[in-house]
């Protein structure tokens, strides 16, 4: 293979992989810059392939058509939210801990999903989907040369959107007072709350916003990768947003960068075993060249991290 | 009479404790009036009271004649209340505008409009003297400045009532003579002031009235015109307390500390520390007068092998401890009593037994083969609390539980009892009531009686000039002059740390 | 199991007793993974639906969470009595093994591998005989002679598969090259995607899984090309998969070229049957291959071309009379291949 | 239960009935119970210690494959020997995997967080791939232990009905009671917590802070690798080409932080979680429920825990007394 048929695997590729990682290491940057951890991203994805896989094949049947998939989108963002809510109780009005809180989601999402594509298909698994995210030419701009064709030729629209809405997710955050506030509910609740700001209100919206992200990343796996949802569609990956996240360091931007990091990581590894240098290279070497690439990159360039000082603590007025 | 704020018979609980017992206090328009307690007499309380932040169990609350439920510090702000809390209530990492406008923030299509706030911020800051960068990051800042941020704060909500909880506590003497600048400007302006401080002086200075607690109870309202610190410190304890240290001239004897050309960098890479030599002497106390950010901090640090330096040495009865590890530092006889004590000074969230030996734990008595003896800890620690009087519930309590006071005295208490050949002491009474100061104070002295060397780092002037035996004045990261107490006025001190050398005076 | 059941279940679980039951512990696939555990678990339907059985009195199954989960499900229904009791997937070969040296009286039957014990019954199938008749598919459909073969995991049994397809391709299509890789999961759909998208980018145009959930991607990725007007193909395993790889469900268009069946339900009916009638297979490795129709071509027969399928036709009769021997192991391809 | 249309009371008897009363379920629910508590001991020495560590499973993973390889490979010893011995090989291993996440955090400042999650995909990859490349055997896995590595046992499986289960589960509360001990009682527990609680206090007392983090991922990936060798030295006696993880490393996350990360805590949180998976495939077995739904109440069960105030007030007075 030459160089450009290699890059024109790994890119797009790369890019497309990235979309679901994104969409929900965005939501874990709104969760925990509101100074709640949010381990819970995995079963939170978990919801949002279920109900993406459920509502596009419901769509289907009641002939939605091709915007199938994206009303499933929109069912995922609300189910996602309103599913968050258990972990926004449970941490911020009851005060549990914020870890055991997010663990707990995500067993409730693993068995809550299954129990109900049991009840509701009677099988292990939703049917495959006919409407998903295809992939098509991006107009004008797949025309560019050379990098056209690699970055926006037979490309997945959602991929897109979800690069969009890093941005969109980074002016929320650091241009708007919404996000000032975020922020300062994060740093310092109680100075938040002194000057009027409601921590537990701000808490929840954010909380419920990382929600309705992990349920849109979970719902663009489900329509564009995998094509169903099952036990084993979601396994890891919420934790791997929850990485891209502390990766790029809790900011919008940084967790886009290091997700589309991971994409290209892996692509790499499965394509370059069909690359005839790379070939010659054990077989697990490859296969776990992304994560050792990630830890080295970390240790080499990335470094300090700073998390959100108020992180993982329950904000209780007037406390010390 | 009307009062703009009166809060009548307040009484607040907290599990096993009743901080406010009945407490009425009366503020007239125009006043500065000044709340005066020990340590945990419950006066933060009383103010999170009347901020919205706690709510009482009994008692009303009037603010200019009107009966008001305040539930919410919105409803304080909206009140025109606006209180400067004792512990900066301030996001580190944003700008001192961000921190300002938070909560009311101006926008232009849905953005912050940061450029108009931080014109805003200039006009107010100009209009009654606070100076302040507005783009600077609040951890960049000085605390006199952080300090000024709080006021525009509650300036920028238009309050005209301010509760300021202990603001002098953490500032140098040049920055408390500018907040009481201001504090004059804004009662001229005809705003009202509710001051908390433990510092006597400052009340007779500025304060019109002075409401005194004791305990959760209230002992009284005085007309500052017609009282004295004497009087008010008995008021505010319970028994007579006295303000200058009582001492005996020291005999200092073989150099303890020698401390050569040293050379230190800070956090930036900016030399703290130019050339620094001090030497400190057994049976004295050399007590550092500076600005604060003129190298103390790095100094302290540089001592202590917290930070390293770049050249320079450090030897301590003759032995060089240049750039070594703390422990060793430690072990050959420094102790340090930390400036920032919930950041060096204590794990808040161990016990104060086990706080109390923090720097010996692996020792014995306390320890044989990796293993604790916890009951020889413990029973260490009961008798340290005893004899510091350490006011705490119990040595299983956790270390943050206990009042700043208290968390200080245990402090000394580890360090002094150690009975190091040189003791360094930053800023050890920072917050703290006359009460505990005159304690500590005598500590020092004892230690230095005891043929010990002392070095006091501190930014209030009248404890350098009344603890020490020498007054070393630190400039710019140099010693600039070594003067003596008893010679020296505060004024000519003052210019000293101003970088002035004409006055220059003293031994060298 | 359970004290209270098996006291307090009274005269009706008596009268089922008398009756021969059978059950099966599935693997974390679940009974209706719509690969082998559905089909083992159809298998037994029939058997249930021919003897008259209740299900989850006469017939039953156990899924397991997690791989411990294998041995107390397997003696679970060992006490409730089943008189044979299933276990799908060669992961179970240690706990049925384990299992049976306890439980002396008890029947079991293993599917997808071995242990030599009197009362284990082994059920294997011939997956690269079936491999092999999609593998002639393959080779005589492809335009770019490029085949692309994806494995879940490296494993003894994936390489049956492997070795059987890649025979069949050369024997169709001896210019042909064929790529192989394994996604190391078989639950990784996004791999299966980058593996399809770098085989069918080298100029593959047919792609054969044998990777259970990591091959969706693969059929992900060819509806994706075929929709962008690539002439791409996939090929199902274990059951028809044409309807995995719709692309097109007006015109009940598929990228699937044709499917390997295994017909684990067959084999277990099959067995049930036996047992049944006293001929409990115990000790004997039981063979599904073309012959007993245990493997074979999918039913769909849209994609394939008339004379790939002529030739599957002629080949099974080979292989059926033992004129082709195809090869299942890597070793056994390198002679086959000489 | 009702409302998803089960019998409740039939479930519910088949739930507990066992895991009290059958021996064969007791048996199966102490051998479930054995590595829960030891990755619940992981998270909760590292969470103790300031730490998060997400890779237990990692760290689970490569103590079972060098416990199974002592236990395959060493020959001729006696178990008293080669039992202890393939342990400490599993601690070893474990450990050595808590070293990369440690070490970067402690001089690189890199969130242990991330090193975590991406040593466990590096371990399930490496280990699958030594086993199949070295040790494999037919179906998948290694060949068995030798029996004088086993901690298998004829007595204990005859007493509970031919469960599997093993004396690992005395080596798991020795493991309870070595963090306990550990931590509260050794000067090294002192630095830990310190350096946990407050690093720049710790640094002024003369504690090496960048030692202890390391250490401290070290001991708690000994504990996790310790709860692989009871997998591979008790249940299974082998190990396995896992296709995906085992779940028990993110189940300890939960049984630490049920158990107030504390030793008891932990003994009790892994009888619940074991208790309950087991009960459950009695419930699908008996009751007919399926097994999602335990993990649903086990969820629920966190959620109804976590919130509660009376844990939060219990935690802190274990803490605050210093003791277990
Ligand atoms: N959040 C709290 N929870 C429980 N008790 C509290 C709390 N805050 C204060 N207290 C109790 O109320 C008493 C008064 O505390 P307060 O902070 O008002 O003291 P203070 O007068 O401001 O002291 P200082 O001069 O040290 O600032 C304390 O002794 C303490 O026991
Ligand atoms: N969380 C808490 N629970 C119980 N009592 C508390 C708590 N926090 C503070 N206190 C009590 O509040 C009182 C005053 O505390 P505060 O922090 O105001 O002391 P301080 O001397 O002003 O400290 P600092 O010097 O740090 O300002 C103390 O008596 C302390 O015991
Ligand atoms: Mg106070
Ligand atoms: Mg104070």
């Amino acid at each position: 293979m030459d160089l450009m048929q290699i890059l024109g695997i790994i890119i797009p590729t790369a890019i497309f992989a990235a979309a679901p990682l994104i969409l929900t290491a965005l939501g874990g940057v709104f969760s925990e810059r509101s100074g709640v951890v949010n381990i819970g991203l995995e079963g939170l994805m978990m919801m949002g392939a279920f109900i993406g896989a459920v509502f596009t094949f419901y769509g289907e049947t009641w002939g939605f058509g091709s915007a199938s998939p994206w009303f499933s989108f929109v069912m995922a963002i609300l189910i996602g939210a309103i599913f968050s809510l258990l972990h926004a109780v449970a941490s911020i009005t009851f005060k549990a801990d914020q870890v055991v809180s997010g663990v707990a989601l995500n067993f409730l999402a693993a068995g809550l999903t299954i129990f109900l594509v049991k009840k509701i298909f009677d099988a292990g698994q939703t049917p495959y989907l006919n409407e998903r995210i295809f992939k098509s030419d991006v107009p004008l701009l797949s025309d560019i040369p050379i990098i056209g064709p690699l970055l926006f030729g037979k490309a997945y629209v959602t991929s897109y959107v979800a690069i969009a809405l890093a941005f969109v997710v980074w002016f929320i955050i650091f241009k708007t007072p919404f996000g000032l506030r975020l922020r300062a509910v994060g740093e310092h609740p109680m100075a938040a709350d002194t000057m009027g700001v409601n921590v537990t209100k701000m808490r929840y919206i954010a909380v419920m916003l990382s929600g309705a992200f992990a349920g849109l990343g979970g719902a663009v796996y489900a329509t564009s990768i995998s094509g169903n949802f099952t036990h084993s569609t979601i396994a890891g990956q919420g934790f791997m947003a929850l990485a891209a996240m502390i990766f790029g360091k809790w900011h919008p931007l940084g967790a886009l960068g290091a997700a589309l990091f991971f994409g290209l990581a892996q692509s790499l590894s499965i394509t370059g075993q069909q690359i005839p240098l790379l070939k010659e290279i054990p077989h697990v070497f490859l296969l776990i060249s992304p994560y050792v690439l990630t830890i080295l990159a970390l240790a080499g360039f990335v470094g300090r991290a700073d998390a959100p000082k108020a992180i993982g603590k329950p904000y209780e007025k007037g406390k010390r | 009479m009307d009062y703009v704020i009166e809060m009548r018979e307040i009484r607040k609980e907290f599990p096993g404790i009743v901080a406010n017992d009945n407490v009425t206090l009366q503020v007239q328009k125009g006043e500065i009036h000044a709340l005066l307690g020990e340590n945990g007499a419950g006066k933060s309380t009383l103010m999170n009271v009347l901020f919205g932040l706690y709510q009482p169990e009994k008692g009303e609350i009037r603010v200019r004649g009107e009966k008001v439920d305040i539930t919410d510090p919105n409803i304080a702000n909206n009140l025109g209340i606006g209180m400067v809390h004792q512990h900066f209530m301030l996001v580190e990492n944003f700008t001192v505008t961000e921190n300002i406008i938070l909560g009311q923030e101006p926008k232009n299509r849905g953005q912050v409009d940061i450029k108009k706030a931080a014109k805003k911020v200039e006009e107010i800051s100009r209009q009654y003297g606070l100076r302040v960068d507005p783009y600077a990051k609040i951890e960049d800042i000085s605390v006199g400045m952080q300090q000024r941020v709080e006021i525009l704060k509650t300036l920028y909500r238009g309050a005209d009532i301010l509760i300021l909880d202990e603001p002098t506590a953490v500032l140098t003497p040049q920055e408390i003579k500018e907040l009481i600048q201001i504090m004059k400007r804004l009662i001229a302006e005809g705003k009202s002031i509710i001051l908390i401080t433990h510092k006597l002086k400052e009340i007779m200075e500025v304060c019109h009235r002075c409401t005194v607690i004791r305990r959760g109870k209230g002992i009284g309202t005085v007309d500052v015109a017609n009282t004295n610190r004497d009087e008010l410190a008995s008021m505010m304890v319970g028994r007579d307390v006295s303000f200058t240290t009582e001492k005996e001239p020291g005999h200092p004897k073989q150099t303890v500390l020698e401390i050569k050309d040293l050379v230190v960098k800070d956090a930036r890479g900016v030399s703290a520390v130019n050339d620094l030599s001090l030497s400190v002497r057994a049976g004295e106390i050399i007590g550092i007068a500076g600005v604060d950010g003129n190298g103390q901090s790095e100094l302290i640090e540089a001592i202590t092998g917290l930070r390293k330096s770049t050249s320079g040495s450090i030897s301590l009865n003759g032995k060089e401890i240049t750039n070594h590890k703390p422990r060793k530092v430690t072990e050959a006889g420094v102790g340090h009593i930390p400036q920032d004590r919930h950041k060096h000074g204590l794990v808040l969230d161990f016990s104060i037994g086990e706080n109390m030996v923090l720097q010996t734990y692996y020792q014995e008595p306390f320890s044989k083969f990796n293993q604790l003896k916890i009951s020889n800890i413990f029973d260490k620690a009961k008798a340290l609390i005893e004899q510091f009087d350490v006011r705490t519930p119990s040595v299983h309590t956790e270390a943050r539980a206990l009042s700043g006071g208290n968390q200080q005295k245990a402090i000394i208490a580890r360090e002094v009892d150690r009975s190091p050949d040189l003791l360094i002491a930053a800023q050890p009474t920072r917050g703290l009531d006359v009460g505990a100061i005159e304690f500590i104070h005598s500590k020092l002295i004892q230690e230095r009686d005891a043929n010990k060397a002392v070095l006091l780092i501190s930014f209030e002037l009248e404890e350098v000039m009344n603890v020490s035996d020498r007054i070393a004045v630190i400039y710019e990261g140099k010693i600039v002059a070594i003067v003596d107490p008893k010679e020296v006025t505060e004024q000519e001190l003052g210019l000293l740390m101003a970088g002035s050398k004409q006055s220059e005076k003293g031994e060298e | 199991a359970c004290g209270s059941d098996d006291a307090g279940s009274g005269d009706t679980d008596k009268k089922e007793d008398d009756k021969f039951k059978v059950a099966m512990v599935t693997d974390t696939g679940g009974v209706d993974d719509k690969s082998f555990n559905q089909s083992a678990w159809e298998g037994l339907q029939e058997f249930g639906k021919e003897n008259d059985l209740k299900e989850k009195e006469g017939y039953n199954y156990l899924q397991s969470n997690a791989q411990s989960d294998y041995r107390p499900n397997l003696n679970n229904l060992v006490r409730q009595g089943y008189d044979l009791v299933f276990g799908i997937g060669f992961l179970m070969q240690e706990d049925i093994q384990k299992v049976a040296e306890q439980q002396k009286d008890a029947q079991f039957a293993l599917v997808d591998s071995v242990v030599e014990l009197d009362n284990v019954a082994s059920i294997t199938f011939k997956e690269h005989q079936g491999s092999f008749l999609v593998g002639l598919v393959a080779g005589l459909q492809s335009k770019t002679n490029k085949i692309g073969f994806i494995g879940g995991v490296d494993s003894a049994l994936i390489k049956k598969f492997e070795n059987g397809f890649k025979a069949g391709v050369l024997t169709a299509n001896p210019d042909a090259e064929v790529f192989v890789q394994y996604a190391g999961d078989f639950n990784d759909a996004a791999k299966g995607t980058t593996i399809a998208a770098t085989f069918y980018g080298k100029g593959a145009d047919v792609i054969y899984h044998a990777a259970g959930g990591t091959g969706s991607g693969v059929f992900t990725e060819a509806i994706n090309r075929k929709k962008n007007g690539e002439d791409v193909w996939v090929i199902g395993v274990d059951r028809d998969q044409f309807a995995e790889g719709i692309y097109d469900k007006a015109e009940n268009k598929s990228v699937t070229l044709t499917s390997m069946v295994k017909r684990v339900d067959t084999a277990v009916l099959e067995v049930s049957k036996q047992t049944k009638e006293g001929n409990f297979p115990g000790g004997e490795v039981v063979e599904f291959g073309l012959e007993e129709d245990g493997v074979g071509i999918a039913p769909t027969e849209d994609n394939v071309s008339e004379e790939a399928l002529k030739m599957v036709k002629e080949y099974k009769e080979k292989i059926v009379a033992g004129d082709v021997e195809v090869p299942m192991t890597d070793d056994e391809f390198a002679s086959f291949n000489k | 239960m009702l409302t998803s249309g089960y019998e409740p009371i039939k479930a519910y008897t088949a739930l507990f009935s066992v895991i009290f009363t059958d021996s064969y379920f007791i048996g199966e629910t102490v051998r479930q119970m054995t590595p829960l508590i030891l990755s619940g001991l992981a998270v909760a020495f590292a969470f103790r210690t300031g730490l998060f560590n997400i890779g237990v499973e990692g760290q689970l993973l490569v103590g079972w494959l060098a416990s199974v390889y002592v236990g395959i490979a060493v020959e001729g010893l006696p178990a008293f020997i080669h039992i202890p011995l393939a342990i400490l090989a599993g601690a070893l291993a474990g450990a050595l995997w808590g070293l990369v996440p440690g070490y970067l955090k402690a001089k690189f400042m890199v969130h242990e967080v991330i090193t975590t999650i991406m040593m466990n995909y590096v371990a399930l990859h490496v280990t699958n791939s030594i086993i199949r490349s070295y040790l494999l055997a037919p179906g998948e896995r290694t060949e068995e232990i030798q029996s004088s590595a086993s901690l298998s046992s004829m007595f204990l499986q005859e007493i509970t009905d031919f469960s599997r289960l093993h004396y690992g589960i005395v080596v798991a509360i020795l493991g309870a009671i070595v963090m306990w001990y550990l931590l509260w009682k050794t000067t090294t527990g002192y630095e830990l917590r310190a350096v946990g609680f407050n690093q720049h206090a710790s640094n002024y007392a003369g504690i090496n802070v960048s030692k202890n983090i390391i250490l401290s991922m070290c001991i708690s990936g000994a504990f996790a690798g310790v709860a692989g060798a009871m997998e591979g030295l008790g249940t299974y006696q082998y190990m396995t080409i896992n296709a995906a993880f085992t779940g028990v490393g993110f189940d300890g996350i939960a049984v630490a932080l049920l158990g107030a990360n504390s030793a008891i805590g932990i003994i009790l949180a892994a009888g619940l979680f074991g208790g309950l998976k087991i009960g459950a495939l009695n419930m699908q077995a008996v009751a007919q429920v399926p097994p999602e739904l335990i993990t649903i109440v086990i969820a629920l069960i966190i959620f109804f825990v976590a919130s509660s105030y009376l844990v939060h007030w219990l935690r802190n007075r274990i803490n605050r007394r210093g003791k277990i």
